[in-house]
């Protein structure tokens, strides 16, 4: 049935398109009036697709939300919010050229991108035309001076990971640990992190050099020699979503019986569709999409993702966060910043707004001043679950530093 | 010099014969007019077509070097590979050592050109998939010895924040002043004036007797090597000339992003560089030319179609092939050689 | 070092059914086929759908990737390669088209099929311990099917009328058409045979691994790795080099650093074909 | 002037050529027979060093020049021919007879792409010298026609032109006289006293008998990779061991 | 004499270049004809266009009544059609056995197959000797005979050689000879012998037809031609 769904709105998409292909030289300007044109950019093919994918249909979805109830208000106009998305292929070069698109259309605010090869490659256009971005990625030079315009979009996975190994410490009696990453920018560099701060915490880290190519199949031969060092625990550092249920199964196929953990997105249905059983008690930082914590708006918003896209995305619940953010700041610094993103990062600073997702409602603002020396980190909460047949379970909800 | 003489019993048609149809100098003059010229005053203001029109003359600079290769007869995937030498070159050099861009530019399509020679010495004695294969096992070779020594490469995490260009002066007086932040002008300006070098060059060595010896080891080896030519020296300086290529455009790639990861240049960026080639056709000099233009506006056009622009442009690129196999300029060729031979009767 | 071992026979059973897909394609039509690995994705979510959505039997979905990917490779041959390649004679053609075709095949397959990797239920639970070594009882059963049809379909290659017909084929097309075969039914089912291979090690190995629409290149490269070393359009050479590839990456993921491993492949494979370009059980075709 | 010494070459276990001996002198017409596969076309790759033989050595001119690669040994002067119908399909006749004077050009790599005093040079130098030698095969009218458009049998011609037009000492041709009929064969025969006459020494390969009796003054048999019989075409057609393992008696019944 | 196969205006051309010009001809059932000239003259293109591996431009092939012009290799070859092709084309990398039974790929009678099969090798002792050997690997003669072998395995009724002798050691060519008067006289085979060895051909044939240029330049019965100047100065060497 899904599928069916998928392929006739996909048909209906090309028909509609086809016929519009005369009018898509560069950009129409039909709405000009009332429309704000928000972007993202992202790895939306190819084996990373799921990270771009559903940034972009994440983004889609809430635009929808907001223009159904009549747009969004920025000072004394509503303006309904058109989603342009921008596949940069995962490639440095697609990246500069989509980002130089965005910017030709008159984009100001973009979503993404997904890694740190097209973050650093698109930084350059955004550092130059003043767009503000929020890239997915954790390389520090996007967002310390001399940079300015890029925000990280989700908690950092050095940020998640030491408050994932201190509970582990606490309830699990975790003392020794061990890193598995995929030979690629960021997950190396989150390995880096992550085991940097769990010698800080003073924990024994076996095994941090571990690594697999992009598209391995078969993860026994890594994990063999992993397994090897006698680990409590084992974080896969920013593993793809293609490869953490084999990788779960694999390490349990193995007789491992330690804990296993990551810090970045994952959709607990697919883990669990792969490593079955095996799943179970695998740690995961997540959105607010787990039932125990979710408010009505987020079950909105589930819902509404899944009349769009034909199957609900645990990581969009990450996702949602930038958007949202995003927006609520525009809203508060007011007409000018549409324009002119100068007023818009001046409103980082005190910026204090309203999270719609969780139960218990809470603050959405702007931290890193720490980690980068100016406000370039949104604060989203920590939520940490567990996969437990195929749902999230949430163990506990953490919150940045400053 | 050539006299024109009469074939009796055989019938040719203009395109069995070589042409001068397409007027090299001419052509040469209206793309450097159409690209310094025209381009900046229509898009001058639009950062993203000078970026889209930059990273096409760049990358059709590159595809020269596969059109070499192909020249003589080798289905080449490893131009991606030392395009991210080129790129770690002048990205180490510049980063580590301060080394200004101009040099490094020339500098890292040497080293790609170098290493292009040791490595092409033994492997260019390969012929067909083999060679294709084992070029595609080069490229990703080269992907993963960035990945694997990064006390020299940064391995992962690339080479970041790179600075721009800066000023070329020559006994004090300034050639090309310094690149400012943002401009996009000076890359444009700087990728048009490779790409048309880069078809100058090309042109030269087309049409030149080193020309018909890299078309004559294309069609068959033993036979030219039966006349006393050197083919394997001669085809290990096509191979480092395709190099020198890969290496200039890597090394003004790194630069104009400002960056280099062992992602930068991968083997989907090797098929592409063929693919330039393909469509605009195998016989031209210009085709990797035209290939980039018409590949690479096409997919920038099917921007609007979002989720579906990868299927339809593999789709487009699937008929391309299907209907014209042996390029776009051979079909324009053949229907201009059509019209002569009607207006002739 | 036991499980090391038990690690490459399992790798390189799974690689050898792979790598004998795309060597019967490239005997039979000297096309490099690159969409090799996207076919084999596609094989993978041909068993999810028909165990996971439509709920019938794991063994059902396996038939039915074989014969519905077969199908597709039937449909490439007839539509696409057929007609290019009676049209020109450069291989690079054939070769570019098989990268259009990869191409297409997977960013449609993103479509249809989203963005996450998916799963079928485990075909057998329990893990069997031998000596110091795990070995997963869905791996053995997985090994034992491969090894049975990678033993079936050396029979049929090796002793039946059709079988004799596609090895003449690899070697001579004309006279083997001057032996009253259909070339084109027999060249059209050759392609399928080779592309249903790859679904159906696709679908088989989905059963312990995962897929996703992206999983196809890697899954090429490797095949062709194996196809190399092994000598390419040779059917023992596939399953040897696929062999001799798990080997390599099991032992170099235990001995050496992530990364080191499978640059030492390439760098080997790079060396050996410079000494021995038809590979190691390589005949020079024409 | 070619001299082959104790010329061995095994594929595999396979012997294609076994022990093989014999002289050339200039201005000699020598011919190789024997059936297919009896390793006559072995023994020219291995002359003209597109194979490198197990063991023995092939001398031209006092020099030792076995296996120092094809393009070295037609340096040398020698230059074969190919059977049927090797050519560069996509050249015109005179472009292809320009690229086999290539060896004699003495302008740089560089200069040749740049196209220096001394290239241009080589070019006219070239270009005359094609057309003397299209003259001398009666080609000249076909000078702009592609290789692949040839009549069948200028093709043959054309790898005997361009072979010319590298200036040889010594021209290795292998099986000249395939698919000819009688009166072509003729010419052929013409054709190569001609060559001689240039001061080229013509060593052949063939298995047309006629054609070879004709041409030859003297003649080597292989078969099964061995020298059996070596002498004038005369003696040859006597020689008891060539018609033993090579033309059998006469069949008395189909009248052959 | 009423003809089993017969060409009218037979034209064949590959791309621009016209091989063969309106050539007709006929064999009776039974017969031996020989096409002979040089290369280049037509011949092989008029073999392959028979057997439906080339497209005929214009002209008709009958065979047994029925019109097989336009039909492809495999229908023609049901209907007892077989060819050796110049070159012999056997399957290097095959075994003897394997090579001479794809010649019976479309027969369906196992029995008869490994009947005829032991026939071939009861003809030619040398084949059983080397029956599970790399056909590749046999010599020049050996090759042919397996060639033959393989195109006997199918049953025809007219048999295509196509240069049969072409490379051969003239003692071997004898025995080739032999055969193909054999198979004719013991089988009622006919054969169109395509002949460089015009020699050869004329012995062998009742009637033959010589091309020039993709025509027909003379023909007539073979030992009348033997006789005829012309062919004998340009065809005999006499």
């Amino acid at each position: 049935m899904i599928l069916r769904q998928q392929r006739q709105s996909a048909l209906r998409r090309v028909l509609i398109l086809g016929t519009a292909t005369g009018a898509l030289v560069f950009g129409s300007s039909a709405y000009a009036e009332e429309t704000l044109k928000i972007g993202a950019l992202g790895v939306m093919s190819g084996p990373f697709a799921g990270w771009g994918g559903v940034m972009c249909q994440t983004f889609k979805s809430r635009a929808g939300m907001w223009n159904d109830d009549g747009g969004v208000a920025i000072g004394d106009k509503t303006y309904k919010i058109e989603v342009v998305c921008v596949d940069d292929k995962g490639d440095p070069k697609g990246a500069q050229t989509g980002a130089e698109k965005l910017v030709s259309e008159g984009v100001k605010y973009i979503q993404g991108p997904n890694t740190d090869s097209t973050a650093e490659s698109a930084k350059t256009v955004m550092e130059a035309n003043g767009t503000v971005n929020m890239p997915y990625a954790f390389s520090k030079s996007l967002y310390k001076a001399p940079a300015s315009q890029s925000i990280l979009g989700m908690v950092a996975s050095y940020q998640v990971g030491p408050v994932i190994y201190k509970w582990l410490m606490d309830n699990k009696g975790v003392k020794k640990i061990a890193f598995v990453s995929e030979n690629n920018a960021d997950p190396i560099k989150q390995r880096d992190e992550g085991s940097a701060g769990a010698k800080a915490l003073g924990l024994e880290v076996v095994s941090d050099q571990e690594t697999y190519e992009s598209g391995t199949t078969d993860f026994f031969p890594i994990l063999t020699k992993v397994i090897g060092t006698s680990p409590d625990h084992i974080v896969l550092s920013g593993v793809s979503p293609s490869d953490v249920g084999p990788l779960i199964k694999a390490a349990r196929e193995l007789g491992f019986t330690g804990t296993m953990s990551t810090e970045t997105g994952q959709d607990p249905k697919a883990i669990y569709e792969v490593a079955g059983d095996a799943s179970n008690g695998f740690i995961a930082a997540g959105g607010a999409s787990t039932e125990a914590i979710r408010s009505d708006f987020m079950v909105k918003f589930i819902e509404r993702y899944t009349k769009d896209w034909g199957e609900w995305n645990d990581v969009a619940g990450l996702y949602v966060y930038g958007p949202e953010i995003m927006i609520q700041t525009l809203q508060s610094a007011g007409p000018k910043a549409i324009e002119d993103t100068n007023v818009f990062k001046a409103a980082l600073d005190g910026f204090v707004g309203k999270n719609p997702f969780l139960k218990d409602g809470g603050e959405l603002k702007y931290v890193g001043r720490t980690d980068y020396g100016q406000p370039r980190q949104v604060s989203v909460p920590i939520v940490v679950q567990q996969v437990e047949n195929g749902e999230y379970k949430p163990l506990f909800v953490g919150k940045l530093p400053d | 010099m050539q006299k024109t003489i009469s074939m009796p019993n055989v019938n040719l048609s203009p395109s069995e014969q070589r042409s001068s149809s397409l007027k090299p100098i001419g052509l040469g003059l209206l793309i450097a007019a159409g690209y310094f010229l025209a381009i900046p005053l229509a898009f001058g203001a639009n950062g993203y077509l000078l970026n889209v029109f930059t990273t096409m003359a760049a990358v059709s600079f590159i595809s020269f070097g596969v059109w070499l290769t192909f020249a003589i007869g080798r289905i080449n995937l490893a131009q991606a590979g030392f395009a991210l030498i080129g790129a770690y070159v002048t990205a180490i050099l510049v980063s580590r050592l301060g080394v200004s861009f101009w040099i490094c530019l020339p500098l890292s399509g040497a080293v790609a050109a170098l290493l292009g020679g040791l490595i092409g010495w033994p492997v260019l004695r390969l012929k067909g998939v083999y060679f294709a294969m084992i070029t595609l096992c080069i490229t990703e070779a080269c992907r993963l010895t960035a990945l694997s020594f990064p006390a020299l490469t940064n391995g992962a995490q690339g080479i970041v924040d790179l600075p721009l260009p800066s000023e070329l002066s020559l006994f004090g007086l300034t050639i090309i002043p310094a690149f400012e932040k943002g401009a996009r002008l000076p890359f444009f300006y700087l990728a048009g004036t490779l790409m048309l070098l880069g078809l100058w060059f090309m042109w030269l060595l087309d049409t030149s007797r080193v020309g018909a010896v890299f078309r004559s080891l294309r069609q068959n080896e033993d036979l030219a090597s039966s006349l006393g030519i050197n083919v394997a020296k001669y085809r290990v300086v096509a191979f480092m000339v395709s190099c020198f290529y890969a290496g200039v455009g890597g090394a003004f790639f790194a630069t104009l992003q400002q960056n280099v990861y062992p992602t930068t240049f991968q083997v989907l960026d090797s098929v592409y560089f063929m693919v330039y080639c393909f469509v605009g056709g195998l016989e031209f000099v210009v085709g990797p030319l035209v290939g980039a233009v018409v590949m690479m506006s096409s997919f920038e056009l099917l921007h609007e179609f979002q989720r579906y622009q990868t299927v339809i442009f593999s789709g487009l690129m699937i008929l391309c092939i299907l209907l014209m196999p042996n390029g776009i300029l051979s079909v324009i060729k053949r229907r201009s050689a059509k019209l002569e031979e009607a207006s002739n009767a | 070092m036991t499980q090391v071992m038990l690690n490459a026979l399992v790798v390189g059973t799974t690689y050898a059914l792979i790598a004998l897909g795309i060597t019967i394609i490239f005997s039979i039509m000297k096309v490099v086929n690159f969409a090799h690995g996207q076919l084999y994705m596609i094989g993978g979510f041909v068993v999810y759908y028909f165990n996971v959505v439509f709920g019938l039997p794991f063994w059902f979905g396996l038939v039915m990737s074989f014969l519905i990917v077969g199908l597709l490779g039937v449909a490439m041959e007839l539509f696409l390669f057929r007609p290019v390649m009676l049209r020109v004679k450069r291989e690079e053609v054939t070769m570019l088209l098989a990268m259009g075709t990869a191409v297409f095949l997977e960013s449609l397959a993103l479509i249809v099929f989203g963005e996450k990797q998916r799963g079928v239920p485990p075909i057998a639970t329990g893990v069997i311990e031998v000596f110091d070594a795990r070995l997963p009882t869905g791996r053995i059963v997985v090994i034992v099917v491969a090894a049975m049809l990678i033993a079936a379909l050396m029979a049929f290659i090796g002793y039946t009328k059709t079988g004799r017909a596609l090895r003449a084929m690899a070697q001579d097309r004309e006279a083997t058409a001057l032996q009253g075969v259909n070339l084109k039914w027999l060249s059209a089912m050759g392609f399928g045979l080779g592309t249903g291979l790859a679904g159906l090690s696709g679908g088989l190995l989905v059963a312990i691994f995962a897929v996703h629409t992206g999983a196809g290149t890697a899954i090429s490269i490797k095949a062709f790795l194996m196809i190399m070393i092994g000598g390419a359009g040779v059917l023992s050479g596939a399953i040897l080099g696929g062999f001799v590839l798990g080997f390599l990456e099991s032992v170099g993921y235990a001995l050496l650093p992530g990364s080191l491993t499978f640059l030492i492949i390439f760098l080997i494979v790079i060396c050996f074909l410079i000494v021995r370009p038809n590979g190691i059980m390589g005949k020079p075709w024409g | 002037m070619l001299e082959v010494r104790g010329l061995t070459k095994i594929f595999g276990g396979l012997t294609a050529v076994n022990d093989l001996n014999f002289t050339l002198d200039a201005g000699e017409i020598l011919s190789i027979i024997g059936p297919n596969g009896a390793g006559k076309s072995t023994c020219f790759k291995l002359i003209a060093s597109f194979l490198n033989p197990t063991s023995g050595t092939v001398r031209f001119n006092g020099k030792d020049i076995t296996g120092i690669g094809p393009h070295a040994v037609a340096r040398h002067g020698i230059v074969r021919t190919f059977q049927e119908n090797t050519s560069f399909q996509d050249m015109t006749v005179r472009e292809t007879v320009l690229l086999g004077y290539h060896k004699d050009c003495k302008a740089s790599l560089a200069g040749m792409i740049f196209r220096t005093p001394r290239a241009r040079k080589d070019e006219r130098e070239a270009g005359e010298y094609a057309d003397h030698v299209l003259d001398l095969l009666g080609m000249a009218h076909l000078a702009n026609t592609v290789s692949a458009a040839l009549p069948h049998g200028m093709l043959r011609n054309l790898g005997i032109a361009v072979a010319l037009a590298a200036k040889p000492k010594l021209i290795l041709l292998d099986e000249p006289f395939a698919g000819l009929n009688s009166d072509e064969t003729k010419r052929g025969v013409e054709l190569i006293r001609r060559i001689r006459d240039e001061g080229v020494t013509p060593f052949l390969v063939e298995h047309d008998m006629a054609a070879v009796m004709s041409v030859s003054e003297r003649i080597v048999v292989v078969s099964f990779g061995s020298k059996i019989a070596e002498g004038t075409p005369a003696e040859i057609q006597q020689n008891e061991k060539v018609i033993e393992a090579y033309l059998g008696a006469e069949d008395t019944e189909i009248g052959l | 004499m009423s003809a089993q196969f017969s060409i009218r205006d037979l034209a064949v051309s590959y791309g621009r270049v016209r091989a063969v010009k309106g050539v007709s001809l006929n064999a009776g059932e039974g017969e031996i004809i020989s096409l002979i000239g040089a290369n280049g003259a037509g011949k092989s293109s008029i073999l392959r266009a028979i057997t439906g591996l080339t497209a005929p431009e214009s002209g008709e092939i009958w065979f047994d009544g029925e019109r097989i012009d336009g039909k492809g290799p495999d229908q023609i070859v049901a209907r007892g059609v077989a060819m050796v092709p110049e070159g012999r084309r056997i399957f290097p990398f095959m075994s003897v056995r394997d090579n001479l039974l794809m010649g019976a790929y479309r027969r369906k009678d196992n029995a008869g197959v490994a009947a005829d099969l032991e026939g071939i090798l009861t003809r030619f002792p040398r084949l059983r000797e080397r029956i599970g050997q790399q056909a590749g690997s046999l010599s020049g003669g050996e090759q042919q005979m397996v060639a033959i072998g393989r195109a006997l395995m199918s049953k025809p009724r007219l048999l295509l050689l196509d240069e049969p002798s072409l490379g051969i050691a003239p003692i071997i060519v004898r025995e080739i000879a032999r055969f193909i008067t054999s198979i004719n006289r013991d089988n009622g085979v006919s054969v169109i012998l395509v002949e460089q060895n015009s020699r050869m051909a004329l012995k062998l044939s009742s009637h033959s037809y010589v091309l020039e240029t993709g025509k027909i330049a003379l023909s007539g019965p073979s030992h009348e031609l033997a006789e005829n100047d012309d062919v004998r100065r340009a065809y005999l060497g006499g």
